[in-house]
């Protein structure tokens, strides 16, 4: 198997399923002659087309409703955000409109939206956002928020293939630094499948995106000295697998929950909740969360490190369940 | 320049100052292929949507109806002229007063007033109500309150048409009061850049909700936007429906001939309040009175009767008959039951 | 003092403010001759003038990015927005302009967001959403969902005054349903303070907004059955006062969390992680939520009805809590 | 109508398809009474955004700088010709290549520089870098990365000077490729039904990011926009900074008259990659050598001299002066530290 960088993965999923279905295609700025922002799709133009590949005016409003209709029409339209802070340029489109075809309609809306988010890379309030939690809130949307290569792959074939909109978040800090094996080819991952990415019997991280990378760090950390923390990849905020998570739980009886997005508001309210409610029994312990801090996400560099999270952060609050 | 207007004296066919003339709106000036089978459906469509409107109308006052009754009095002309203007094939995204263009496409009473009423078996399951609904058999697709939202939608749906190189076409429309939503910049915008097969109807009724044209926008016409998309903008009188549906036949013949979108502002007068439960005291009275007169379906009847395309004898029967289908359609309607409760929880996605 | 419904109480509070500071003044659609689409403003366009109470066309981008212009040259406009779910067209001016500019320029943004919000009144789809979770999960924005006439009042004039932005959410259902007497003149209810709208000693109910009445009933119902329960009207989700939260579930050792938005990434799941953080050890049973079901709000009566929370399903999770 | 073109032969200044020969840009036709202290003041703000730009451009080399660094090489006079048409009771909104502008307003050098590089004491705190930040005692409001966002936050900022009875007019700036966010359709439509003394500079340099003219808009001059908002439009050569200026004072002078807002677009080429990591390959070698030849600089300079308003010795002290502080500015913001870490946790909210 060939080890593919995230960003590779990513093109490689989107190359795959070009080739293999004539109703996708993608649209959005400067993903033509340029290859896009990041160059996830270098290449896409000579190969499959200008009509396929299609560069559009600065207009997120148009790029995701021109992706609902072509959808609407019996297309598998990927549009690329090129930061996902822009989708906010076009959120009525997908909280509106998309999110509410097939419950109105009965009619599928297979479309994805994808494009770099998250910080920790100097990218300043307006290219760092994570913003998953408001659209994990809307129902009729799917969110997925993969960590690593592989998942990232199977996980944007299963979204291009699922007939309803789905809101694919792609870590620009993962997209060189993270490379592993990835399958050629054919290769899914389901949506609404947490992953244990590492076993554990005294305390459970529950996670995705970035911070999976972070508390895996940390949990190699505790290693060191005896502690077995049990990771899990949720993978997909919406469907959302809680039998996985409701597992570790009962197994470790003691949970932390590490997002990159804001803490107040974010996913990571949500799975507490879930936790409180159905694992209650299980807990020896307070349910804790790390997260950013609830601000913007700051330029210089000493200040985008103390607002968000990281291996330190989430070493600090495990240790600090595991002495409860 | 590509935008031009039809008014005969070149005046601005605008602003609901109550100081437009008839003689302003240019008369009819056939150049088309109807037939008199085509005009009396055109005669047709329009009293369906009447009757449609004012049995909406009677359930509203009887506590019968919920949600928005949006009346689109004034509007049938515009709604089943530029409707008429399409292939079954092509693409229909209606705005709330073009019920007249479901009937063009063959949208049956009874599930029309299903629809509207929440009714079990209706279209949308009881999860909306108002002309939000689609029906994929006849390539209608409603709109969402969000103004706007849908002109990016059916640029999106003829964009994929033209890939797969089909030649559909698609129509939708949109109020004077949407066309200063975002959405219609951009929308239009890129329809232009890639040449898409989209004809846009403004359906300019003077007010948006109590706002006037003149706390709107600040424009001639409306279909001067065309000028800054780069695209065809034409304006018109909209209580004429032979005048809308050539006008909306050259857009469409365009759009299909790969020459791209266009702007028609056709212009109308909203007869009541935005929604039954506005009197509308905000529009003076002169005006309505003045559009009174531009009934678009009298206009026609009187047209037709002139022309001696249809008897008195034969509309009064037509009438009748509408009339009693609609009673019908409305006590089916209301004997059924709203939908089951656990439907609400069915289908927030599909498979 | 006056008995005024909550519709009434919110136009004094709009009436007061504009009398006392010419700085405030309010555009929106509709909102002069027409007063509104709910009457909000009647009478405002002949008390305060056409440039006061301005109307603007249909482009809510253009609204709230003209607020916050007006709120940087020293106004403080308040921004109606016809039906709450309209916000969502001006999106991007929310929670990257108004949000950040405290945060980068250190400059008061001064504006309120208001106007109906919620469901059960037949509204359908576009017109009964609760999205205040969106704006909570948006740092350097305030939230605020009242659920009284005197509380809205007190509310709104606080949020006119505070140098921040404000997004106020008015439960339609309420506007002509609720009354009580509101205090005429300078009414202050501070951001940031939860209120005991009843105090219990069995479970508690942390709720806002239509489900503090829903709880209230429902904890009604119990009494007569000689249980005592408390209820929590948190009236503004930011700043969010944790304290009286807290120290009601350490009361009472059993919580539901109420609230008319979706059930998953609402702000019922920030209050339950809180919760099961820092109340862990006084908790005797899971920490419950009622919410909507996650869909669109669905238009038909029957099927609204069952996708929405209410007294009757309130009741139901408190037994549930009281036995556990 | 009210949209013209300065364009000497009536053909659009527009397309960046490597076409356009110089002679189609039409030379200054001063009506000013710009004297020649102006004069010599556009020319040093122009400097001063050049040596800016190169420093920036140095540190990037050097991997001194980060975040994106945007050159505003080709865009000097348009930046500076605009913001000196304005008094300084007026507010510049500007965008990502308009620092020239800020010079024109007395912002100083170290503070830019403090600003770009993020360092301890700069305007933002740390918060954010590039032309995002505000500085109110020289009324100049940056933009955020959201293209379009600030047109209609600059309305409203002029809406309620008007609502006060001041005369203040507000100035910003979108690029060929932001005219496409709906932001700058519902912000001009709203900004021209209240006449509002607004004055947006299209800067079209011909490409946005990778993607040229012909893939963002398909009308023939981005200021044809202005007739479907009712306002006045002018399409001019931006390398001219005198030009620039004199439209733009009368922009501002119709503005201040309460005439309404104004759309210029001024034609440009963006000289460098989108930002500094952008080697720009997608752009045909020959447009960029046409344009070499228009370099606003370079054109103002040789002006200058053969007008006899400024001397070869004294431009080359100039320059030799405004590098010197540059390089000043450049090592004083290197010495000092990132603001400390605890800053990103302040003032979310103020008090
Ligand atoms: C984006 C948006 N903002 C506000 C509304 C509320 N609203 C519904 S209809 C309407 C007036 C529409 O006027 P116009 O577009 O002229 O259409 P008309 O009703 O006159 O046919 C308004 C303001 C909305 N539906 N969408
Ligand atoms: C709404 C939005 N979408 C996308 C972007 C990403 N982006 C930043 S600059 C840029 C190109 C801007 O081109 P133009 O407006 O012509 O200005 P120029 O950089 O050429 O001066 C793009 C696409 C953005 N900043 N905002
Ligand atoms: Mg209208
Ligand atoms: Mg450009």
């Amino acid at each position: 198997m060939p080890v593919l960088t995230f960003l590779e993965a990513i093109s490689d999923a989107l190359r795959y399923e070009m080739k293999r279905d004539e109703s996708v295609f993608m649209l959005g700025e400067d993903i033509a002659e340029y290859g896009g922002a990041f160059k996830i799709t270098k290449g896409f133009l000579e190969e499959f087309g200008r009509s396929r590949v299609l560069n559009t005016p600065i207009s997120e409003t148009a790029i995701l409703g021109a992706a609902i209709g072509a959808a609407l029409n019996g297309m598998r339209p990927v549009a690329e955000m090129q930061f996902m802070d822009f989708v906010t340029n076009g959120f009525n489109q997908l909280v509106n409109v998309a999110s509410t075809t097939a419950y109105r309609w009965g009619m599928g809306v297979p479309m994805v939206v994808r494009g770099p988010a998250g910080g920790g890379v100097g990218g300043g309030p307006f290219h760092s956002r994570n913003s998953e939690a408001w659209f994990a809130h809307t129902p009729g949307l799917k969110v997925v928020y993969p960590a690593f290569p592989a998942d990232a792959k199977g996980l944007l074939i299963s979204s291009i293939r699922d007939n309803n909109p789905v809101v694919y978040y792609e870590h620009k800090g993962l997209y060189r630094k993270i490379r592993e094996e990835v399958p050629e080819g054919e290769y899914i991952v389901p949506l609404g499948k947490a992953r244990i990415v590492r076993e554990g019997r005294d305390a459970s991280v529950i996670t995705y995106g970035s911070m999976v990378h972070e508390s895996l760090a940390a949990a190699e950390d505790l290693e060191k000295e005896g502690v077995s923390v049990e990771v899990v990849d949720i993978r997909t905020l919406i469907p959302f697998d809680e039998e996985t998570v409701l597992a570790s739980v009962r197994k470790t009886n003691r949970v932390l929950i590490a997002h990159e997005a804001t803490l107040t508001g974010g996913f990571g309210g949500e799975i507490a909740a879930r936790i409180a409610d159905r694992a209650f029994e299980y807990l020896d312990a307070p349910v804790r969360r790390v997260a950013s801090f609830d601000s913007p996400t700051p330029f210089a560099p000493t200040m985008e490190k103390e607002v968000l999270p990281d291996r330190t952060k989430i070493l600090f609050e495990l240790r600090n369940l595991l002495a409860y | 320049m590509k935008t031009r207007t039809t008014s005969a004296k070149g005046k601005p066919l605008r602003h609901g100052s109550g100081k437009k003339a008839s003689s302003d709106i240019p008369a009819v000036q056939p150049m088309s292929a109807l037939g008199d089978d085509d005009r009396k459906k055109l005669f047709l469509h329009m009293l369906q949507a009447r009757e449609f409107d004012m049995a909406m109308l009677r359930l509203y006052r009887q506590g019968r109806a919920f949600g928005g009754v949006y009346s689109q009095i004034g509007n049938e002309a515009t709604a089943v002229g530029s409707a008429y203007a399409m292939r079954m094939s092509d693409a229909l995204f209606p705005m709330h007063r073009d019920i007249g263009g479901h009937f063009v496409r063959g949208q049956s009473l009874e599930a029309l007033m299903l629809n509207h009423t929440a009714r079990v078996g209706s279209m949308m399951r009881g999860t909306d109500g108002t002309g939000h609904y689609a029906d994929a058999s006849k390539k209608i697709y409603g709109n969402v309150s969000h103004l706007g939202a849908m002109i990016p939608v059916a640029a999106g749906y003829v964009l994929s048409s033209k890939m797969r190189g089909e030649d559909t076409v698609a129509m939708t429309y949109i109020g004077d009061g949407g066309s200063q939503v975002g959405d219609f910049h951009e929308a239009m915008n890129f329809a232009a850049v890639q040449k898409l097969p989209l004809v846009l109807i403004v359906e300019n009724n003077q007010y948006a909700y109590s706002t006037p044209n003149s706390e709107e926008f600040a424009c001639t016409r409306l279909s001067d936007r065309a000028i800054g998309y780069g695209c065809f903008g034409e304006t018109i009188d909209g209580t004429d429906v032979e005048l809308v549906y050539e006008t909306c036949r050259r857009a469409v013949e365009r759009a299909r001939a790969g020459e791209g979108p266009s702007i028609i502002e056709a212009v109308t007068m909203r007869m009541r309040g935005h929604a039954e439960h506005d009197d509308a005291r905000y529009v003076p009275k002169g005006l309505v009175d003045e559009w009174e007169k531009r009934d678009p379906i009298a206009l026609y009847q009187e047209s037709l009767l002139q022309r001696g395309v249809m008897t008195e004898q034969e509309i009064a029967d037509l009438r009748k008959q509408l009339s009693e289908e609609m009673n019908k359609a409305i006590d089916d309607a209301m004997a059924l039951p709203y939908p089951p409760a656990e439907e609400g929880k069915k289908h927030v996605f599909v498979d």
